[in-house]
């Protein structure tokens, strides 16, 4: 009775849902509705060069800030600092596994069964193919959908998959904690040389070239590979910790 | 071009929907697994093919797609039945289990 | 139309995985069935690509496909692990 | 030459991701070579100076062949999904292969969980478990004959 309720409520939601996208009641067609009435006109013009032309993909230069989609022209650009505070939240959180489950002489948990063949050999092919997309992901954050952040989880999932699919495998952890640490110093150096040149932390200083190429947006490239980095030496520093115990 | 790449999308979208059919209406768990990474790799295959008639300057990542596919679906069945058969009770009209001995005692610890 | 008839099959695959993903009497069918369902979603995405004319939605298949190989490695490990002792 | 081979898997890997535009083959040449030397020692690809014929018997021969095989079994499957009282008797069995690279194994192994009415569960030395829906043999040279000789052969010849 219980799961033909259930089933009924279901059905009518659908129904309200398909019914609300049909006729427009709730949201206005794209291209439609005057951004005019809810914001104000300083904020929808904004450019601080006075510069408010209309920005072609391949074409435009000298654009205030480059890249080509806006997530990453907020997350990296405006809102760096933001961004800042955010990979040392990850940060902490890495550094709290690691206190709670860190001991001085660790070895790698051996799994219930040993793994498949297969998984063993295959595991290697694949991976240089998903090292290699995060990668791609991260150094092409200012083009495409992406970025530092999943091109770095990306990177800490190839060395997941090797976790898993070798019993003997462990990382070289002392790399990583100075990849890390690099990643993290290198962040808050480019920001101080932004302080120095142009007078705010973090400001691009740096040319923005030609939006849509793949030398372009100023430091946002560099910023997104370092994040990058940060973020999936700090996984997999959170992966190994949780995969290794205590030598007996 | 388009009749070409319009009859491999719809291949492909047969082959799909023979992939659910298999998993549906196969009678045990290794069946399944047949069925499915058959039929959904011949399904990705082709369906990928079709659109990289329709829009030719793609090949080179649609090309990735399908390697990656054609290494990881096959890999991951046979970990799953692997997994599977460590687990599970096997179906019981089998003819011949040659495995039995062999991961018996394959414990690690 | 063309676009219709292939993502009305595509759906109707990605149904019946669904089915057998509630249905599956033990662990490893509802597995199986994910990781078929998860070839399919990729198919899907890549046809988005196509219909969208944009291929930055094959990134997008290229990653869901790897954390969907994943999952099902994951998922493989620890059913040898959880179950595998009996 | 490990590095060599690593470099080169990488960077075809990043080529086929960026396609062929001058700045990205500059910058894909230099992010490979990085990632060469730290990760070449995990991996181990191998790579030897027959690799361009092997590659070409490797196309020519191998992927008709294995896509032929595909299409068969998925009308294999699609026979007995559409009428579900076919008899049939499954099994477990072994049989043995003669190819030595891991690679070549791991070739074979795939590519009979995707020819008809076979899924490959485990390989141990030049054993492989294979689950079949239809056992025809009693001994492990029969099953081999009936399961994986025609790869056997091509994959023979390529990774010789």
């Amino acid at each position: 009775m219980k799961q033909v309720l259930a089933f009924i409520f279901t059905l009518i939601v659908g129904g309200l849902m398909i019914l609300s996208l049909n006729n427009n009641a709730l949201f206005t067609e794209y291209g439609e509705n005057n951004p005019e009435d809810t914001y104000s006109d300083s904020y929808i013009d904004r450019d601080v060069r006075d510069n408010n032309d209309d920005v072609i993909y391949g074409e435009s230069e000298g654009l205030e800030s480059a890249p080509a989609n806006i997530v990453t022209a907020i997350v990296a650009d405006y809102r760096s600092f933001d961004t800042l505070g955010e990979i040392t939240v990850l940060f902490i959180s890495s550094l709290g596994v690691a206190l709670l489950l860190g001991g001085k002489k660790k070895e790698r948990m051996a799994l219930n069964y040993s793994p498949n063949f297969m998984l063993r050999i295959g595991s290697r092919a694949l991976f240089g193919i998903i090292l290699m997309t995060g990668v791609f992901m991260a150094v092409h954050g200012h083009l495409t959908p992406g970025g530092g952040f999943p091109g770095g989880t990306m990177i800490a999932s190839s060395l997941l998959l090797l976790y898993l699919a070798n019993d003997e495998f462990r990382t070289k952890v002392q790399g990583f904690k100075l990849l890390e640490s690099f990643a993290g110093i290198a962040y808050v150096a480019i920001g101080l040389a932004g302080l120095y040149i142009s007078g705010y932390f973090l400001e691009n200083f740096l040319p923005t070239g030609t939006i849509g190429e793949l030398f372009s947006a100023g430091i946002i490239p560099i910023i997104y590979v370092l994040i990058g980095l940060k973020v999936g030496s700090e996984i997999t520093g959170i992966i190994d910790n949780f995969l290794t115990e205590e030598a007996l | 071009m388009e009749i070409v790449s319009t009859v491999f999308m719809i291949i492909g979208g047969l082959f799909y929907l023979l992939g659910g059919l298999g998993i549906l209406r196969m009678p045990d768990t290794f069946d399944r697994i047949q069925a499915g990474t058959k039929a959904t790799t011949l399904g990705a295959f082709s369906l990928l093919i079709g659109i990289t008639f329709a829009h030719p300057d793609w090949w080179l990542k649609i090309l990735l797609i399908i390697i990656f596919i054609v290494l990881a679906n096959p890999i991951g069945s046979s970990v799953l039945a692997k997994a599977a058969y460590l687990s599970f009770e096997k179906p019981s009209n089998l003819v011949t289990d040659e495995l039995e001995d062999v991961f018996g005692g394959d414990t690690n610890d | 139309m063309i676009t219709i008839i292939v993502f009305s099959l595509v759906g109707l695959g990605i149904l019946f995985a669904v089915i057998r993903l509630l249905k599956g009497p033990t662990a490893a069918d509802r597995v199986v069935s994910l990781d078929t369902f998860n070839v399919i979603v990729i198919g899907t995405i890549a046809l988005l690509a196509h219909v969208f004319d944009n291929n930055l939605y094959l990134d997008i298949a290229i990653v869901y496909g790897i954390l969907a190989f994943l999952e099902t490695i994951v998922f493989a490990r620890y059913l040898e692990g959880h179950y595998g002792n009996r | 030459m490990k590095y060599v081979a690593t470099f080169l898997v990488l960077f075809v890997i990043y080529i086929l991701l960026a396609g062929w535009v001058i700045d990205e083959l500059i910058l894909g040449a230099v992010i490979a070579l990085i990632l060469t030397l730290i990760i070449a020692k995990y991996v181990d690809y191998k790579i030897d100076y027959l690799l361009p014929y092997r590659l070409l018997v490797f196309i020519v021969v191998y992927i008709p062949v294995f896509l032929w095989q595909l299409v068969l079994s998925n009308l294999n499957v699609a026979r007995r999904v559409l009428s579900i009282d076919i008899p049939v008797n499954p099994g477990f069995v072994k049989i043995k292969t003669e190819l030595k690279g891991d690679f070549a194994k791991l070739i074979l192994a795939n590519s009979i969980t995707l020819t008809p009415g076979t899924l490959s569960v485990d390989v141990k030395g030049d054993t492989l478990y294979i689950h079949t829906i239809d056992v025809k043999g009693s001994s492990i040279e029969e099953n081999t004959e009936h399961i994986s000789a025609v790869f056997e052969r091509i994959l023979g010849v390529v990774f010789k």
